[in-house]
């Protein structure tokens, strides 16, 4: 193929954008609405999955040391504690502290119990963080086997709903995810297949000239790649502006510890990657395989 | 040269279009191919610019075998004929310049080239003024204008044309005919469907009728016979 | 009755295709329209059946003033007339038989009749056999009598021709001739572009000759003119 | 219009869809696709929001009883908090099983705690449930200047964040729904309008030869309604078969107080119905939209 050629592909596939006029316009603002759609249902579904990292990273193993050990004999178990393989994090409470946190947490009716304070039935304890939360039973078990250790606490059956409720919310997630990616290949490159097939006409005559069948698909395919580009800036605006907008004026509204919003910037740029990337490459898939069929001629 | 032997054409619907032609045209003929309407004119033509393959026989052009032609060589086979079609087959979304220059940039001629060639033969049809018009806002025979232009822009070995002046007026008539014989002269082997019994009459040449689908009469300077 | 007055057509990309035409026909007359190519015959014709607007100028048919028409009654005023279209404007997803019932069904004539009236009109272009095809699968000159044939179906007041036997032999368009003069014997108008000489001269009508938008010849029983 | 014109018109509507073949194929798929991907969503939007509304009805008020109260006081509290509008159910616990309830919940450590059995330092309770839960805080309010109320809780705080989670979950799904539904109509009246696009010089030839507006459009506009009913055939017994399955297979498995699937029966048919309105109004809304502007000859 001579250079020349190659440019006059080029700008007959610009061309044709502008020539096809209406059918262009309904083929891109399909590509538009189906890229916006799964572009919102990325961003939301990215948050939602990391609402559930933020939710796991808050489990915590609590382990009773027993009151035989000595203060050399607690910190020494502290040591051993941290040097267990997936441990992350360590924080040591007294058991006055302890006490305090519990009459703290019954509220006025606490106030009744304040008596023992001097003689608190309570443990010291150390609260231990994994740095996969998956792995939270296994280091529990080693703890567990660990001198003067008397008893080790993670709400097992909590953790085990918990990572149910964010498993079955991540894969529906993902699936639909999934399925809405699949989807917005099939309509892109349906509705092109569609404006292609009103035009097989045109290819049929092409052939008839003489064109072969790659002279007459480069500007398609080129066409389909402008298309799916184009379809493609709209969302990328919205969801840009849209995302900055949420992120600015909601996050700072939710005073809560695991909803907080992925910051915007590498983010955002991700998700418009991902968009164009999938406008471009659906729009050229989808004029190729649809002129397949008219170049028998 | 163009040979068919015992070619015979059932379209899919079951009509039996051609029925058993046995033909020789040599290089640089002019052969005009008449007939009623329905009597299988256009399907012969299309077989040898292969846009109807034949049920059985076999067709040669210039050595080339169209029936065990490879579909990749095709294109190439058509870029060496010219051909008008009956139903102008123009490209709607192209101008009339684009539609000409088309012919030629399938064979990636250079620009200048294509440029200079595509004035060229739309002056000869006198539609240069209509360039830049999309064939929508054409009358009929200038869109058959346009289509003849295109079929000759490549100045092909072959000259394929299919009823070339049923819209058009006998002055415009007379002169594609003179392009016709300069371009037959000059060696081109034309072969061309007719039903003008005037220009058959008067420019004699070689004959070829057609009737249900079979040769009734070839004639080396006939005339269009079936007197009204 | 159909009378234009002062009739100007210019076409959005500029074209004056009419300039200034003023004309009357009357009931029961045969007109052919003659003319080169481009001379804005179909736009003339076009005009009748208010595929086209004039830019200035009133057409009155059977009393009904064209250009004051409204939208809505535009489908009325068709119905009266029948039109062979140049590119014959067959619809390509229905049969040979659908397409001329099509005319019939639109005015809700009662299925027997259309049966009766589709069949007779098939008959009499001689395609009855074809009836089951797709337009697609005839040849020009059969699409050609399917227009035709599409068009006196409803036994019209006034029948538009325009260039019906270009794609036809002598033979075909002789037959199709007696045809139109049966029609017009019968009482209907008939208005013809054509470009066939042979016809004119023989079948002699009145000629409107047109040439660059303007009538240029009217004549009663007029020829062709133009000898080549 | 007359009977038989009536009866041609459906003819003729049918016949097109099997005339247009392949874009009756690309149109009916598209509205597959979308309808199919809107069902889901439907189907998984709507059980979430259910989650939510088990959730909120999880929502407890305590109310703890002087201990000076008497047991007619009691039991004519208990009666009166009854009466309250807004409650909805009530249970009373003594302050012994508030005590057990404690000691197991605080687990082996809890075990230390027995011997105040003899002086239980806690107090009598009611736990009431509202109607609304979103009516908590004001019946709470009304619980307090009742006679012999100690004191009332309804962990604020939790709930409020409960009804936050809830609120956006719920929110964000409608959106979603929402310009989801959008979305599904705009791309397949978008799908119809390119299909009717490529038939625009039929609809020429047809006012030509002296059809009215309405004669043309009427086939369109069951060719239409024909092309959504038949895409929404498809998703509606995949959902069907696809739902059956998940409640009959995945609910069993999931031991969760809250996390309960709707039941299938009449769930599902009102999808079914949704589903196929939209595909059958939509159908015919795009053809009658798209075969205006062509109308116009
Ligand atoms: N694509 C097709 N499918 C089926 N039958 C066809 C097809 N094309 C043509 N035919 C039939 O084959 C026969 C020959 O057609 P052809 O077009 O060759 O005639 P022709 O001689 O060119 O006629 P005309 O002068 O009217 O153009 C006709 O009876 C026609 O109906
Ligand atoms: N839709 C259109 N838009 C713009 N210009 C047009 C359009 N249709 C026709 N014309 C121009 O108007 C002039 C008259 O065209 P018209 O079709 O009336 O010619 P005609 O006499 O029928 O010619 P022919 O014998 O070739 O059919 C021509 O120059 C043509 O290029
Ligand atoms: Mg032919
Ligand atoms: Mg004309």
């Amino acid at each position: 193929m001579k250079l020349r050629t190659i440019a006059r592909h080029l700008k007959e596939g610009l061309k044709n954008v502008g020539r096809n006029g209406w059918m262009t316009f309904a083929s891109v603002s399909a590509v538009t609405v189906t890229l916006l759609l799964l572009g919102v249902f990325l961003v939301v579904m990215l948050n939602i999955n990391n609402f559930g990292r933020n939710l796991e990273e808050d489990v915590e193993i609590k382990v009773y040391v027993d009151l035989t050990a000595t203060d050399e004999q607690l910190r020494e178990l502290g040591e051993t504690i941290r040097d267990i393989p997936g441990v992350s994090q360590l924080r040591y409470s007294s058991k006055d502290e302890e006490l305090k946190n519990l009459i703290n947490s019954l509220g006025d009716q606490g106030k009744a119990w304040s008596m023992f304070e001097q003689e608190n039935p309570l443990y010291n304890a150390y609260f231990v963080k994994t740095s996969d939360p998956r792995k939270t039973s296994k280091v529990a078990e080693r703890l567990k086997t660990l001198d003067f250790v008397s008893e080790v606490k993670y709400g097992e059956a909590e953790i085990k709903r918990l990572f149910k409720v964010v498993d079955i919310s991540r894969n529906v997630g993902m699936a639909l995810v999934l399925g809405l990616s699949f989807t917005a290949m099939f309509l892109i490159s349906n509705t092109i297949k569609i404006t292609i097939f009103a035009r097989r006409r045109e290819i049929e005559i092409m052939k008839l000239v003489g064109a072969t069948n790659w002279f007459i698909r480069w500007p398609f395919v080129i066409e389909g790649l402008l298309l799916g580009v184009f379809g493609a800036v709209t969302p990328i605006a919205l969801i840009y502006w849209g995302y900055s907008y949420a992120y600015d004026t909601v996050s700072p509204m939710i005073d809560s510890s695991f909803i907080r919003l992925l910051p915007t910037e590498p983010f955002i740029y991700k998700i418009a990657g991902v968009l164009i990337l999938i406008g471009a490459l659906i729009g050229m898939w989808g004029s190729t395989m649809s002129i397949r069929k008219f170049l028998k001629v | 040269m163009i040979e068919m032997q015992d070619v015979y054409k059932q379209y899919k619907n079951g009509v039996h279009a051609i029925n058993g032609i046995n033909v020789t045209i040599k290089s640089g003929e002019f052969v005009y191919v008449v007939g009623p309407s329905g009597a299988g004119k256009s399907t012969f033509i299309k077989m040898m610019y292969r846009e109807e393959k034949p049920t059985s026989g076999a067709i040669l052009i210039n050595g080339i075998n169209l029936t065990t032609l490879k579909e990749r060589k095709v294109p190439y086979l058509r870029r060496s004929l010219g051909v008008v079609f009956q139903d102008f087959k123009l490209l709607p979304r192209l101008t009339v310049y684009e539609n000409v220059a088309y012919a030629l940039e399938v064979i990636e001629e250079s620009p200048k080239n294509i440029k200079r060639r595509v004035l060229e033969v739309l002056d000869l049809v006198k539609l240069k003024h209509r360039a830049r018009s999309l064939p929508g806002q054409l009358s009929g025979g200038e869109q058959q204008r346009i289509s003849i232009a295109r079929s000759i822009v490549n100045s092909p070995k072959v000259l394929i044309a299919d009823e070339p002046t049923g819209n058009l007026d006998p002055d415009t008539t007379w002169d594609i005919m003179e392009i016709f014989k300069e371009i037959n002269n000059r060696g081109t082997t034309i072969v061309m469907a007719t039903h003008n019994r005037e220009i058959v009459n008067t420019i004699r040449q070689r004959v070829i009728a057609i009737e249900g689908g079979k040769i009734v009469r070839d004639e080396m300077r006939g005339d269009y016979g079936y007197e009204a």
